[in-house]
């Protein structure tokens, strides 16, 4: 298709370069490049803020989203079993709990559980352990789906021919469906894994000590220490350490998984040279 | 758990399906099939899709219920509620129109585990056993193989391999190699044909009259859940009673010949 | 958009200019009872008040803007435009003298403890190893942050101060820092808890305006030594805390 | 497989209703219910919300999210048309911006276009276009990869069919391509607005007028005045207003595309036949 | 743009490939290839999977861009880089393995688009030659069905009306009839011996030896990227020269004889 109209493709290419060049010079006539520096890039702002952000704030935010994801896989596994489950209610409770935890937004799963659990239930929970429900809660209603969804993607013919075997159904399941669930499922889990990373930024509602700040906890008070937006930046720079490796991790292994089955079309086609 | 009776006299059919009824919701899938096959019989079963011929192989290990009827396999009645199906389901081998190889294990790991988990094979034990079916069906050298390395044809015969290693005493083809390249279905038929050749009794849904012709005891034309015609192959193939299978093989065997 | 307008230097005696003809805009962060809160889907309170009285005086409608308290006392509200004046409870203190000026002193603020009902926490110093809940921002968290390394306590920070008090409620916290006004007014409420000490920490609240607005920021001088002098003052007072100011001269101190 | 060990099977369903059973029994025993109804169901605190949740929070919610929904469908178009452009530095751009509002919490991009982009351009917004401006955002890095992979996932032989009969590049994209790409990803917009939808849940940090108060910033109020959690819960069942009828939406509508390949396999099972 | 040149001496070919070179990256898929087809030839070419039939066949209408060598079609260079290729692509029809008919669109609008948006024709004049089209393949009575209501069978029909609808001077067909069930595969045959014997100018990648042994004019067997062997089919199919045309034919003929 390359080879049609050249010289069309010439001009076309030429109007779209002109507009980025028209773009970038507009933004660079139009900012205010001093304020730009000074708001984001303030390096004194910045040396407050250094070390503690990755020794502290960073450390935290991972530990904060591992405590939830941790619990969110157990809370999910089971609630994926209860909506695969033969048993009625447990199907509706698992739904019930999904579309809740899904259609709202974990700052009022947040405030509910930091403040009106302990209300209503007269218990008391560490912050730890607060985190942890809090992120867990709503990570397994995605998780939930997901690991449900594994589950249901592998191929059905894998279950008959284990059963064909002899082997009982929850053998079949155990030895040959899960752990190929559990491979289809390592990117949207990983993704999950993201989506959770971003939500820990909303746990500073639960009220938090100075040694407990989470990445944007931390950026903020270092927005109203400095009046400089460069503490925002960097705390969001630092989520982008966390999130976009494991973006790519994701990406990784789903080409893999892909990759296999493109794998297979090749052999067979090299069969017959052979 | 019901007992599995020992040793059935010689003369006793396979598997002997009597008055096999199976719908999906409205939809009359099986209306009363009635079949005996024999020891070392090769039954090659025919029709157009939709007739229900997989439906007919599936119930005979269970993996579809039956609505009605009674299924006997080796002296063991699967439609009694009362028996293991588990246990039964060791004497049936079956192989798929997609193979279903575990996508997760080496070639040798698909042909052990059952061994090993179901029938309690050592490990060593259940590897002979393995080894000694690859190289039957020419496989020898792809025993560490991972299933997506091989191809349509090595992993039907890897399937066949891993159902024969649970010794069986009957196996189920369901159109073994309707899912291969043209080039890739040889070898697969020619492993079959092998198979028959050593007194496999053999169930086998087929479009390839080729096979059935020259390696069939009995072919069974199936139309709209039940069996129309049955014989001998030279019989209903070459010469078919039927006007439903004259239709059916007309089209099947010349298809550059029928018209708009 | 618009463009901002950083807004001129003006002295006092020029001519206010106003955001808006006709609406003083007020910058506050709710709730904050009783000097401001939503009553009846109305904002009301002891704030909103005193500022009516200015906006009476420029002609002008007081428009009430709900904002982060950090956008407040960091000035950015300000810069933004957003509003003309703020009015949160704000104490005034050096660090925000810094990017914002205050109006002279309209009220004195004492830092109170709330607690559980029956706790036997009534000082800072009962409080070494407990927690001592904060609001983002007070003067009470900065007066808090001071005497920790002598009192030996943990702060936990809230967002505001609804959050603040029911993590007393709830036990989150062993006791909250705050200015005595709005705790008293929560206690009141919620008979859970109550107000266990008081500290006087010299703090005045201010009505603030952009630096440099010295016209407007006259003109608030000026009404609040007005209603001082005809009673207006000490009928807010009574309105909203129930009971007459001490003496005006501890004010004035 | 139904017919298998039925005894077995009597067995393990008994157990796991005794555990349902078991659980809500300890639920009911353990809970203080009225606190519960309290904190929940305060019919004084429901009162003073209704029916301005409705009126104006809940309404206020759905005009902010279509705000960001319609500028960020918008932004993420271009941001699709920009990936799988032949020019690289369009790539680049969006990539970059992908992978950044991807990886950032949507908190901070709030804060940042609140308080930071007026002070360094000079530049003040009314709150409805930053509104739209911070939703639409964080929604077009969602939008623009969704896009993008809908137009992808139209098999290559519809491009090349059109070509084949003559159309240029450009007349196949917009006759064939885009229309078809259109029904594939109409389904994981649907998700997406929901997404905004909770993200929403966030503007409060830009400051709001009374008038303006989104169904958290209303729930919240309402929890400040009521000491309840009422508002909160009241608020929370207002999104799911929202949700749950987009969650069955994006799923309806998935099931149809779905159910065109069963349709085609079954005509062509049934031509045999007739 | 360049002209096409107009109405070709009628001895010349209408499509001439010299010297054709494609690769993918490292891959040589097609290694010099050199073709002449007549007016109203059918040319069938066969060969192992891989072989680079296909690509020859998107070489021809640049679906794939070659590396070197030349097509002309009907008197037009492709290869030319100032060549209208839009232009010179309507008149050459291509008949996909997967269909590819529009599935957003009806059949009769599958049909009438690329004739509106690229022909100009009004909506009438097109809807005429599409009703005459699908008249042709015996698809009368599905002009508003879509696509995903019809069998696999009736969809290439369609896609192969699509094509004539254009007026094609050459039809391209790329394994028409392998993703369709055994017995939907004559049909599509049929339409394709008829516009033979209307003296369509086909090419025909195929594995219906039947089909090319009573319909073609020439035959050509690919392997490795080069035309091995080429000829009337009763030549290269009946009495195949050369070691490895024979041995892809006995492999596709006879697949139940090739051994272990
Ligand atoms: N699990 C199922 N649920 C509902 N209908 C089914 C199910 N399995 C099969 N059918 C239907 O039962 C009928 C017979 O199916 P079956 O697979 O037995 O036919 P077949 O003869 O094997 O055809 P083919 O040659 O296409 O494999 C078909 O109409 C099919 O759609
Ligand atoms: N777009 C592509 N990119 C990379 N490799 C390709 C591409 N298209 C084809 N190939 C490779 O080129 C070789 C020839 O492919 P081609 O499709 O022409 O073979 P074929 O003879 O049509 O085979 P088949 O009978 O399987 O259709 C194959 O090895 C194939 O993997
Ligand atoms: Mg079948
Ligand atoms: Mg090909």
């Amino acid at each position: 298709m390359a080879v049609s109209k050249r010289k069309r493709a010439r001009v076309v290419r030429g109007v779209q370069y002109g507009i980025l060049v028209a773009v970038v010079i507009l933004v660079i006539l139009f900012a205010d490049w001093g304020a730009i520096r000074d708001a984001f890039f303030n390096l004194d702002a910045a040396g407050t803020q250094v070390p503690q952000i990755f020794t502290s704030a960073l450390v935290n935010t991972a530990l904060y989203t591992l405590l939830g994801f941790a619990f969110g896989l157990a809370l999910g596994l089971v609630l994926a079993l209860m909506k695969l489950s033969s048993v009625p209610p447990y199907r509706w409770l698992a739904t019930i709990y999904i579309e809740f935890f899904r259609g709202v937004p974990a700052l009022l799963v947040f405030i509910t559980l930091g403040f009106g659990v302990p209300i209503a239930f007269q218990i008391k929970f560490g912050l730890y352990t607060t985190v942890m429900l809090a992120l867990g809660l709503v990570g397994a209603a995605y998780m939930a789906e997901t690991i449900r969804a594994g589950i249901q993607a592998v191929p059905k013919g894998q279950l008959e021919a284990a059963r064909s075997l002899g082997m009982s159904h929850g053998r079949a399941m155990i030895t040959i469906v899960i752990p190929q669930a559990f491979r289809i499922i390592l990117p949207p889990l990983t993704n999950e894994l993201i989506l959770l990373t971003k939500d820990s930024s909303l746990i500073y509602v639960l009220g938090l000590a100075r040694e407990e700040y989470d990445l944007t906890k931390f950026g903020r008070e270092g927005l109203n220490e400095t009046s400089s937006l460069t503490p925002i930046l960097l705390a969001g720079l630092c989520y982008l350490i966390i999130t976009i490796p494991l973006s790519y991790l994701s990406r990784y292994l789903e080409r893999r998984t892909g990759r296999k089955k493109a794998a297979a079309d090749t052999a067979a086609a090299l069969e017959v040279k052979g | 758990m019901s007992e599995t009776p020992s040793t059935p006299a010689a003369e006793d059919p396979v598997v002997r399906i009597t008055g096999l009824h199976k719908s999906f919701g409205s939809l009359q899938v099986l209306r009363g099939i009635d079949l005996e096959v024999r020891r070392g019989d090769v039954v090659c079963i025919i029709g157009a899709s939709g007739s229900g011929k997989s439906t007919l192989l599936r119930c005979v290990n269970l993996l579809e219920v039956p609505d009605s009827g009674q299924i006997v396999v080796h002296g063991t009645d699967l439609t009694d509620p009362d028996v293991d199906i588990d246990k039964a389901r060791r004497g049936i081998g079956m192989v798929f129109q997609s193979f279903n190889l575990f996508s997760h294990l080496s070639v040798v790991d698909n042909l052990t585990i059952a061994q090993r988990k179901v029938l309690g094979r050592s490990k060593a034990e259940s590897w002979n056993i393995a080894n000694t079916n690859l190289n039957k069906v020419g496989l020898g050298d792809k025993v560490h193989s991972m299933p997506t390395q091989l191809s349509g044809g090595q992993q039907q015969r890897a399937a066949i391999a891993r159902a024969l290693s649970m010794d069986p005493d009957v196996m189920l083809f369901d159109e073994p190699t309707s899912a291969l390249d043209p080039e890739l279905v040889g070898d697969v038929l020619g492993v079959m044909r092998q198979l028959a050749d050593e007194g496999m009794t053999m169930l086998v849904v087929t479009h390839e009259m080729q096979f059935a012709k020259e390696v069939a005891d009995v072919v069974l034309f199936m139309d709209g859940g039940v069996v129309v015609e049955q014989g001998a192959p030279a019989q209903v193939i070459g010469d078919p009673q039927h006007e439903r299978t004259r239709t059916f093989l007309s089209r099947v065997l010349n298809p550059v010949q029928v018209e708009e | 958009f618009q463009r901002l307008e950083p807004g001129a230097v003006s002295q006092p005696g020029d001519p206010i200019e106003l955001l808006e003809a006709g609406q003083l805009k007020t910058c506050t962060h709710l709730p904050y009872p009783p000097f401001q809160s939503t009553e009846n889907d109305e904002i009301v309170g002891f704030d909103v008040d005193v500022v009516d009285e200015v906006a009476k005086r420029i002609g002008a409608n007081q428009v009430i803007f709900d904002t982060s308290f950090e956008g407040i006392e960091t000035g950015q509200s300000f810069e933004i435009g957003d509003c003309d004046v703020a009015a949160a409870g704000m104490t005034i203190t050096p660090e925000r003298e810094r990017v914002m000026d205050f109006s002279d002193p309209y009220f004195d603020a004492l830092q109170s403890l709330l607690v559980r009902t029956g706790s036997d926490i009534s000082s800072l110093a009962d409080l070494r190893g407990k927690t001592l809940g904060v609001q983002q921002g007070t003067t009470g968290e900065e007066y808090a942050t001071r005497e920790q390394q002598k009192n030996g306590y943990r702060t936990i920070q809230f967002e505001d101060l609804a959050l603040l008090q029911t993590a007393v409620l709830t036990g989150r916290v062993e006791a909250g820092i705050n200015d005595n006004g709005v705790l008293y007014d929560y206690a009141k409420d919620n008979p859970k808890t109550t107000v266990s000490a008081e500290f006087d920490t010299g703090d005045r609240y201010g009505i603030a305006v952009r630096k440099g607005n010295g016209a407007l920021l006259a003109k608030i001088n000026e009404v609040l030594a007005q209603i001082e002098a005809d009673g207006t003052y000490d009928q807010l007072y009574l309105k909203w805390f129930g009971r007459k100011p001490d003496s005006s001269d501890e004010r004035e101190r």
